[in-house]
């Protein structure tokens, strides 16, 4: 059984410690599984060790045609820009969401991701400032996370969200948009919560 | 509500030592990593919520306190132990834990909802900072007793102002690394710290890159401020 | 197929919001997905609405069966104390762990981990000696994740690793063959990095 893998890309093709050639498709399932966030063929073939892109996505359409010839819970779906991800079906949520309790962070990080995330593209300094010297702490965890970047513009190290940020609070890539966005749902909150306390008058 | 008095986090180990001075005199301050000690703290105080600003008081005063008999020592070209070598033993490669994708619960929502929280103190700040703040306190309140430690600072400070004035002629900045090329460790160390007193009379000014972690020096006051674009 | 299900219990049984019932096994596998822990029977009858702790177990059992026989990168375990949980085979590890965004545990505390796992019984005092001053608080860490303990000889705390450390790798409960097994473990893991490496050039 070991021995039927065959003798083509043997230096490349991921391989367990024992030399076994570890399938395609599922090493596609387990990036996206891990990653629980949409990837880009480019992260795919890092994954997969190859530069072919057309390889790539075959392999992935085939994985699509498995996850949906299956009753499984999970889908897998191609976002727009050739992005794929791994995701429980909609309609499994209602039942199982009591047993999701863990937050993305906690509220320290959170404020700070917030502060961000409205007054980008933002000066490190000036996010330290307003939030204070624990906010290194979070700079560098949100930064690890993948939800924020930073660039230097001159002696500055300028701060932003990334597309995971966008992502995952289902937001536009495109910075100016995702600010109105998020403008629009704030003022929105803050509208209700005024007829909130007004009524409650 | 039963109320079981609990001693502090800060008076257990290794934090109880900015907490009992007595203990801190018979202790070599080589011994002590303040910057362990403090972030353990701070962080420890985060996540217990225990936020006290007297303990953080205390701390910042002991922290000064052992940095004054660090920098003692070295003005009196004392060099520092060695750090000790670890005991040798066969290192495991680490242990990756298997890894399981989880769903977080984190919405769009509780994102703004604190995001209100933090514009409010956005509000109670100026809008833009005039000139950089100097990271270190002043040590001038822990200093009346020592006299002749402060008048071997100030005529050191002298001589390595006249050494700043003549190396930045032309460009008007040089950096740490620069400065020091020549030097042994431990005089490398003494000029930080007259340097940190430079600053601190504001006769220089510093800047550290983070990333890179040099430090850039100019005469005077360097308004960096105005380099940048107004946010 | 979708019709098949039998007209029991429908007034308790999970359905979406046209319905249509919900496949049990399927519900399960959503709850494993979304939990990232080991999930007890009583948590699974929760999400199922049944109580019948018997029909749970044999749902879960299938499923078992199910993720065993298709090729695929995750794995469904039974823990030994009837706790179920879902995560991605250890062969994958190498390949993926850059993609993951919020590891549960840094290389720092993992590398004190096995360093504990593989000496124990060892004296605190000696992790520290090997492993340097940090380690108090990767021992702090670990035993508040649960997966060390320590026990007092004498004026000596003693380190070792708690059942759950074995549940969450799969390993034996009694410690000689643990040691055993775990230095398979870390030499497979060093073995299939040196391949990712190499191949990374």
């Amino acid at each position: 059984m070991e021995k039927k893998s065959p003798p083509v890309d043997l230096k490349t093709q991921p391989q367990t410690a024992d030399g076994k050639a570890i399938n395609e498709l599922a090493l596609v399932e387990a990036a996206l599984y891990v990653s629980g966030r949409p990837l880009t063929i480019s992260e795919l073939c890092s994954v997969l060790k190859t530069r072919s892109q057309r390889k790539v996505k075959n392999i992935v359409k085939r994985l699509i045609q498995e996850y949906a010839s299956r009753n499984t819970a999970l889908e897998i779906l191609e976002l727009k820009d050739e992005r794929y991800v791994l995701q429980l079906k909609a309609e499994f949520t209602p039942h199982v969401r009591k047993l999701v309790k863990r937050p993305l962070l906690s509220i320290g990080p959170l404020k700070t991701l917030a502060y961000i995330a409205l007054r980008q593209p933002v000066p490190q300094k000036r996010v330290i400032e307003v939030r204070g010297h624990h906010a290194y702490g979070h700079i560098k965890l949100l930064k690890e996370m993948g939800l924020i970047a930073s660039e230097r513009k001159g002696r500055t190290a300028v701060l932003k969200t990334t597309d995971y940020f966008a992502d995952y609070f289902g937001l536009s890539h495109d910075i100016p948009t995702m600010k109105r966005e998020l403008r629009k749902i704030l003022e929105k909150d803050r509208a209700s919560e005024k007829t909130v306390e007004s009524s409650e008058l | 509500m039963a109320t079981n008095i609990k001693k502090p986090f800060y008076l257990r180990p290794p934090w109880n030592i900015l907490f009992e001075f007595h203990k801190l005199e018979k202790l070599s301050p080589w011994n002590i990593n303040i910057a362990y000690l403090l972030t353990t703290f701070l962080e420890e105080m985060e996540k217990t919520g225990q936020i006290d600003f007297r303990a953080s008081g205390i701390a910042l005063d002991s922290s000064a306190l052992i940095y004054l008999m660090k920098s003692k020592l070295l003005l009196k070209l004392e060099e520092p132990p060695l750090p000790p070598k670890p005991v040798q033993d066969f290192l495991p490669p680490p242990l990756f834990l298997p890894l399981r994708y989880e769903l977080t619960s984190t919405t769009i929502r509780h994102l703004l909802e604190v995001l209100d929280d933090v514009l409010k103190s956005e509000m109670l700040l100026k809008p833009v900072k005039e000139r950089l703040e100097l990271v270190l306190p002043s040590p001038s309140e822990i200093l009346p007793q020592t006299d002749y430690y402060l008048m071997e600072i100030e005529l050191q400070m002298e001589n390595l102002y006249r050494l700043l004035c003549e190396k930045v002629k032309g460009t008007g900045i040089i950096q740490f690394s620069t400065l020091i090329k020549d030097m042994t460790r431990l005089e490398a160390i003494r000029t930080f710290i007259l340097l940190l007193f430079l600053a601190q009379n504001e006769k220089v000014s510093l800047w550290q890159d983070e990333e890179t972690e040099e430090i850039y020096i100019t005469i005077g006051g360097l308004n960096i401020g105005k380099e940048e674009p107004a946010s």
